[in-house]
């Protein structure tokens, strides 16, 4: 009973986390400009992450390997957060700004 | 499936690299395409391969190429000459290429001759020999340690060869480095703190896991330069020099070396062949542990450096004329 | 089954992070499409080490998400002081 | 078709090698060459590991049960190039940044044109 109940979660983890990650991609490719994009593939990074290897973790069952996929995890969630902000500060400063349009949808909402 | 997939993911980065002119993009496009390397290493079972180009490949070379576009210059000049030649070139060598594989054996066909050879003895006889259930490291480090040992000098002359070719230009101690670094920035110095020790941790585990899983000398090495390399980029190329004072990079450098070529010397002298390590102790595994051992040791160390030592050589060139 | 769906939904997100990063059109937006990349690539081989029933590979995930997050680092220090930044990154979005 | 199925990721890599071989010879950039010759090494490398595997064979790295392993041989003598490679590749930046600093210039035929006029 609760073998299954963990393998449905498991599965239920793995295909949100799929189904997320496509959706993020094609955010990614679609967005009109950089923020945006950056907005996608930050957001998938972690959250994406996040519920494939906690799938993966719910699979492993409690061993090293459970140990490993947490440790990347914990690594994912500090690393791409600070990544994705040394990025959108580099590019801030070499003179991006948000554009226009979106400035005008902003002030107007 | 997979693999076909990958491949061509491969293929389309290669022929991207070939047409863009934006040198750094290239580097970008360079990287992706070391990291599907690596994935195409970890689908064909090679996963000691696999770590070890995505350490190597992916960070360090990365790096050191981004460190020399910065030296130069990043756009790339039109070509004036013909592309007909070389693509004339191409194609007719592709095409002989391709002629010869017909004669090959079918991929992944368990009868092709080069698993006929020594292949067999390795995977039944080595971790009885060996003691060592990592069939690469049984190979790389005592089979073949001969061999090893040839690739290690290898890494250690080309260390050596960069840094006599750059020290000329080494900035002076009151000039600003060439490279700015990130250490104003307090996040990432933060974050970067907090995650050198485990780094150096996971290098450690890989030095010493090696005989069990994937790892080994080469890719700890590897895994202990990027730690420091981290620090160097967030804390400060100065400080990551005061730790690392340049005669203690060439003593460390070479030491590696020496301590593999005197474990070679040892087993002479104890009536061995030349890195026969079961002369080491009585039972003869013992003897294999100890060898491997101190042989993985060895590499780890001269890569470390080595690659420290690369990379603070790069960092600190002279940016003016 | 649910493995395979979700290393091939994983392989579909890199194609399409793979074009943003031959498209461009700024310098940042292939540096952030390498990144993800990474990240993909780590997720990946997580689910392929379960597909094929040898889940103790995790190592060389592990070394990617650290390899990655350097080389990320390692491409913004030089962007930091604007030194490798040309007019046309500026100009286009 | 069996031919094809047989040797595809042969012919794979003989074209990734090709591409490497094509910037090497046609690019008259210094750094771009090194790519280029970094992606043909890629090629050999992958062509010899894809040697090594073994139909429905796992990573050399034994373990309890009977299971088949891929050929570990081709492995280690990657292994080693791979690390061999790298280090080749800062000897050739290294050498770039060298010819830089006399030549001031990085593309093959400003350098050829400076040599000449000597």
């Amino acid at each position: 009973m609760w073998d299954i109940l963990v393998s449905y979660c498991s599965d239920a983890l793995l295909i949100t986390g799929s189904f997320l990650s496509l959706t993020f991609a094609i955010g990614l490719l679609r967005f009109p400009d950089f923020y945006t994009r950056m907005h996608a593939a930050g957001v998938s990074d972690t959250l994406c992450a996040g519920l494939i290897v906690l799938g993966l973790v719910l699979q492993a069952g409690i061993s090293l390997v459970t140990l490993k996929l947490l440790f990347i995890l914990l690594f994912l969630w500090f690393t791409s957060p600070t990544a994705s902000f040394a990025l959108a500060r580099a590019a801030h400063r070499a003179g991006y700004r948000v554009s226009e349009q979106e400035e005008v949808a902003s002030s107007n909402s | 499936m997979i693999n076909i997939i990958l491949l061509g993911f491969l293929a389309v980065v290669a022929i991207a690299v070939a047409m863009m002119r934006d040198l750094f993009a290239i580097v970008m496009l360079f990287g992706i395409y070391s990291l599907l390397t690596a994935g195409i290493f970890v689908s064909l079972d090679a996963v000691d391969v696999a770590f070890t180009e995505a350490a190597v490949g992916a960070g360090i070379s990365t790096i050191l190429i981004l460190s020399t576009l910065a030296l130069t210059s990043r756009e790339e000049k039109q070509p004036t000459h013909s592309f007909l030649l070389p693509l004339l070139v191409v194609l007719v060598t592709g095409a002989t290429l391709v002629y010869g594989t017909l004669d090959m054996p079918a991929f992944s066909d368990p009868e092709a001759p080069v698993h006929q050879h020594v292949a067999p003895h390795y995977l039944n006889q080595a971790e009885q020999e060996t003691g060592v259930p990592n069939i690469v490291t049984a190979v790389l480090a005592s089979y073949r340690s001969y061999d090893t040992m040839g690739e290690v000098t290898v890494i250690f002359t080309a260390g050596i060869a960069v840094l006599l070719l750059l020290s000329a230009f080494r900035h002076h101690e009151d000039e600003a480095s060439n490279l700015n670094d990130l250490s104003h920035h307090p996040v990432l110095r933060y974050i970067a703190r907090l995650m050198i020790p485990f780094i150096l941790l996971f290098a450690l585990y890989v030095q010493f896991h090696g005989d069990y899983g994937p790892g080994g000398g080469f890719q700890a090495g590897v895994i202990f330069a990027a730690g420091f390399i981290l620090y160097g980029l967030v804390v400060g190329i100065d400080k990551t020099r005061q730790m690392f004072s340049e005669s203690k990079l060439h003593w460390l450098m070479a030491s590696g070396l020496l301590l593999y070529i005197g474990v070679g010397i040892v087993s002479l002298l104890l009536g061995g062949e030349f890195l026969n390590y079961n002369v080491f102790a009585a039972d003869p595994l013992k003897g294999q542990h100890w060898g491997i051992f101190l042989v993985e040791l060895g590499v780890g160390i001269t890569v470390t450096a080595t690659m420290i030592s690369v990379f603070l050589a790069f960092s600190e060139v002279r940016r003016s004329e | 089954m649910i493995l395979a769906v979700t290393a091939i939904a994983l392989l579909v997100a890199m194609a399409l992070t793979l074009v943003r990063a031959l498209l461009g059109p700024s310098i940042f937006d292939r540096i952030l499409a390498v990144n993800t990349f990474g990240t993909k690539i780590v997720l990946f081989l997580g689910v392929y080490g379960f597909l094929t029933n040898r889940p103790d590979f995790l190592d060389i995930a592990l070394v990617y998400a650290l390899i990655n997050f350097i080389s990320t680092l390692a491409v913004l220090r030089f962007f930091e002081s604007g030194q490798l930044v040309m007019p046309k990154d500026k100009e286009s979005r | 078709m069996s031919t094809f199925i047989d040797l595809y990721n042969y012919w794979i890599f003989i074209f990734l090698m090709m591409v490497g071989f094509y910037i090497v010879i046609s690019q008259g950039n210094l750094v771009k060459k090194i790519i280029g010759l970094n992606i043909f090494q890629t090629a050999v490398f992958l062509l010899y590991i894809s040697m090594g595997k073994v139909k429905g064979g796992t990573a050399p790295i034994i373990m309890a049960g009977d299971v088949s392993y891929s050929n570990p041989l081709p492995h280690v003598l990657i292994l080693t190039a791979i690390v061999v490679g790298v280090a080749t590749t800062a000897l050739a930046m290294a050498l770039i940044i060298r010819i830089r600093k006399a030549y001031g210039t990085i593309e093959e035929q400003d350098i050829h044109e400076q040599d000449a006029s000597l």
